[in-house]
């Protein structure tokens, strides 16, 4: 579930440096909606990034990282060709992967 | 002698006030130039340019079929360096459109959508959300493509007037017009700087930007947004989406922009 | 919907009568007067109400409609009544009633720092902010200023605290255009934006020697 | 959006059980991995924060770096970049002092990392942003006042 990653990873002098946009609300549950209701927490909690399926990446995040997250990281090793796939499940247990290929 | 001896100093210590002043300046300046640059990569417009194309792709309505035949102006079904050549006259409608009345006309010719609800849902309902995800999806299209806009028909050019006397119209609480913010180059609203629409560089900055991811809310706003936005804060009545009143204003900044070349979609504030 | 159409053509063609004549003469394809029926179908069509922003917003007072064609504004024909314009504002501007120009500054200051008040989301009754910092340089703490207008800080120094620098300032915030008829900045006072205390605030922000605009 | 929406439904109609039966299979690896770390998210004070992380006696090092511009022109989206030098470099944490909730973000970086992570966080005001590392078990820090201006109309 949940709408499709950007995912980008290019490949130079030995390092992969991977770029990932991810379609998510991060609701802080500090926000009102227009009629003054409480907008209740809904956010990213967990990150996962692989590359050719060894994970590579973990990370855990709160309420403030911002909406439609963004996240650039870099991994030794890896060349064109190669596999990467990022995942994400947030606090309603919802959860998505999507991959790219290294260019 | 003794003027000159007072003089001097004082003239070095308001200019190097001056200096100290401009520098904080320079500096908040280059700060800010940071901080954009910094969200250039990684536009979240990308993910709404994917959700419009496939919009524009899936079939729907009660016709089930998808938009890939609508003609944007450049024939049915070419969606490359449309978006650059808009707002333009079209004869089965005998009207000029911008892009999302002309997605809007699509949508009810092709695919038998009553689009009523699309034209008076509010900004940032779904229905909304998704003409201005096919809106990003089109513009997107058109990147680094140069504006190329028509005043050649009788039509074209009368809507361009007709945008010029809007952009000046004053009226409201605050006496506001467009161009009290828009009609000068080199000012801003707080850190904000102001695109002075009704010349070739200002107008080419500010039309070849939008439709544009805006940070500050996390949503993706087209050309017709942006316009509502402005008469709100204008303190004026809400213009109707894909009326004509916006659609003119287009005009004006489209064929003010012609040369400029498209940079969406873009990210801001 | 007639009612703005009568009062758009009504003032917009009593206040520039002469104008739209030079324009028809001058050959300008845009400008008041030209296409009038084709402009006052689009502003019709065009707009709809929406909260507290009805559609008498849209009908032009004789400033508002002298201003919308700033070409003419600004040439030598229009300057006589362009002085009309500025000595009918002037007379309209309603001076402190208990003769007391000077409130509170840090109230002045939120004021300054607001932008909220009158637009389509807002709400009949809520508090109108000043909408100064959106426009000019006060505080020079604050660095998220515009420059639409002129920068305001040290402004008691430059202005001075005398009876005739506080009767300009007062004057100007109330109804600035009635010193130059087209000048950007809203007529604060004349339009109800903000009361007679609002402005002593803000008075007290630009010419109260304490205030951080004169720090 | 659309598949909010629908996601919403399928919660509502009772498909609760079948997506977290989805979810299990499908992200099996990540249990492997530690839980999401409630409390250190929960912090509400800077010293509370590094009590829950071990991070107490945390020191100010050269070696870390948080590359930010000086002024955000919108706290919803701050760009902020993290890098650490100290060799054996385990884990790295973006803070902001003035938020409600200190702790932003935090990344385990694996030996096959580069320690240089980028994200994108709120801040509610002008605030101290801390990026917090964790090498060799110890843990140093590089602070950085950010800026966080009103823009716009302010309406």
């Amino acid at each position: 579930m949940g709408h499709p990653m950007k995912i980008r990873a290019s490949s130079k002098d030995g390092v992969t440096e991977i770029k990932v946009l991810m379609n998510h609300e991060m609701e802080t549950g500090f926000r009102k909606d227009s009629s003054g209701n409480v907008v209740p927490a809904w956010f990213i909690r967990e990150v996962t990034a692989k590359l050719n399926d060894k994970i590579v990446m973990t990370a855990q995040w709160g309420p403030s990282v911002s909406k439609n997250p963004y996240l650039a990281f870099k991994v030794k090793g890896g060349k064109a060709g190669d596999k990467v796939s990022v995942s994400w499940v947030d606090s309603q247990g919802d959860t998505r992967t999507d991959e790219a290929t290294v260019t | 002698m003794r003027w000159r001896k007072i003089l001097v100093p004082l003239a070095v210590a308001t200019a190097l006030g001056a200096v100290v002043a401009r520098a904080e300046e320079d500096k908040s300046a280059q700060s800010i130039e940071q901080y954009r640059e910094a969200l250039k990569d990684g536009n979240p417009a990308e993910l709404y340019e994917s959700s419009g194309e496939e919009l524009w792709k899936k079939p729907a309505g009660p016709k089930n079929v998808s938009l890939e035949k609508c003609d944007l102006g450049l024939g049915a079904g070419v969606v490359k360096g449309a978006y650059a050549q808009l707002p333009r006259y079209f004869k089965d409608t005998d009207k000029v459109q911008d892009a999302e009345s002309r997605v809007l006309t699509c949508m009810s010719t092709l695919q038998g959508v009553d689009v009523a609800k699309y034209v008076n849902a509010s900004f940032g309902t779904p229905e909304k959300d998704d003409l201005n995800a096919i809106a990003t999806y089109i513009s997107g299209q058109s990147k680094g493509v140069p504006v190329k806009v028509s005043l050649a028909l009788p039509k074209e050019q009368q809507m361009y007037d007709l945008g010029k006397r809007m952009f000046y119209y004053q009226g409201g609480s605050h006496d506001f017009s467009c161009a009290t913010c828009h009609g000068e180059e080199g000012r801003r609203i707080r850190l904000q700087d102001l695109p002075a629409l009704a010349t070739k560089k200002g107008a080419g900055s500010a039309w070849t930007s939008w439709p544009a991811y805006r940070v500050s809310a996390g949503q993706m706003w087209g050309m017709q947004w942006r316009i509502n936005d402005c008469f709100r804060q204008q303190r004026f009545p809400e213009p109707v989406y894909a009326s004509d009143v916006t659609i003119a204003l287009s005009m004006f900044m489209a064929a003010n922009a012609n040369g400029a070349l498209m940079d969406t979609p873009g990210i801001k504030r | 919907m007639k009612k703005i159409a009568s009062i758009v053509s009504a003032l917009a063609f009593a206040a520039i009568a002469a104008g739209v004549q030079a324009n028809a003469a001058d050959g300008s394809s845009w400008g008041p007067g030209a296409d009038d029926a084709n402009f006052k179908a689009m502003l019709k069509s065009g707009f709809r109400a929406k909260g507290i922003a009805t559609l008498d917003r849209l009908d032009q007072d004789a400033t508002q409609a002298f201003c919308s064609d700033p070409d003419r504004a600004n040439s030598k024909e229009s300057a006589a009544q362009k002085a009309k314009i500025e000595a009918d504002n002037m007379a309209a501007i309603k001076w402190p009633s208990d003769g007391k120009w000077l409130g509170d500054w840090k109230e002045g200051e939120k004021l300054a720092q607001s932008g909220r008040g009158l637009t389509s989301t807002d709400k009949a009754g809520d508090v109108n902010g000043g909408n100064c910092y959106n426009c000019h340089q006060l505080s020079p703490k604050e660095i998220s200023y515009g420059t639409i207008g002129p920068s305001l800080t040290n402004y008691a120094r430059i202005k001075g605290v005398d009876e005739e620098a506080m009767r300009y300032v007062w004057g100007h915030i109330y109804d600035s255009k009635a010193y130059n008829a087209c000048s950007n900045m809203p007529r604060a006072g004349y339009k109800g934006i903000l009361t007679e205390k609002q402005i002593k605030d803000l008075m007290a922000l630009l010419l109260d020697p304490n205030s951080p605009v004169n720090q | 959006m659309k598949n909010a929406h629908t996601r919403r439904q399928i919660l509502r109609n009772g498909g609760l059980l079948g997506l977290l039966a989805t979810i299990g299979s499908a992200i099996a690896p990540r249990l492997a991995l530690a839980e999401w770390n409630k409390p250190a998210f929960d912090g509400k004070t800077l010293p509370e924060t590094y009590k829950v992380l071990g991070a107490d006696g945390a020191k100010e090092s050269s070696d870390v770096q948080l590359i930010a511009s000086d002024i955000a022109e919108n706290g919803a989206v701050v760009p902020v970049q993290a890098v650490s030098k100290i060799p054996n470099t385990t884990q790295i944490s973006f803070l902001v002092e003035k938020n409600p909730n200190m702790l932003a973000a935090l990344f385990d970086i694996t030996p096959d990392m580069v320690p240089d992570v980028t994200t994108r966080i709120k801040m509610g005001q002008t605030s101290n942003v801390i990026v917090l590392v964790k090498a060799d078990g110890k843990f140093y820090t590089a602070t950085k006042e950010i800026k966080v201006t009103l823009g716009g109309c302010g309406g």
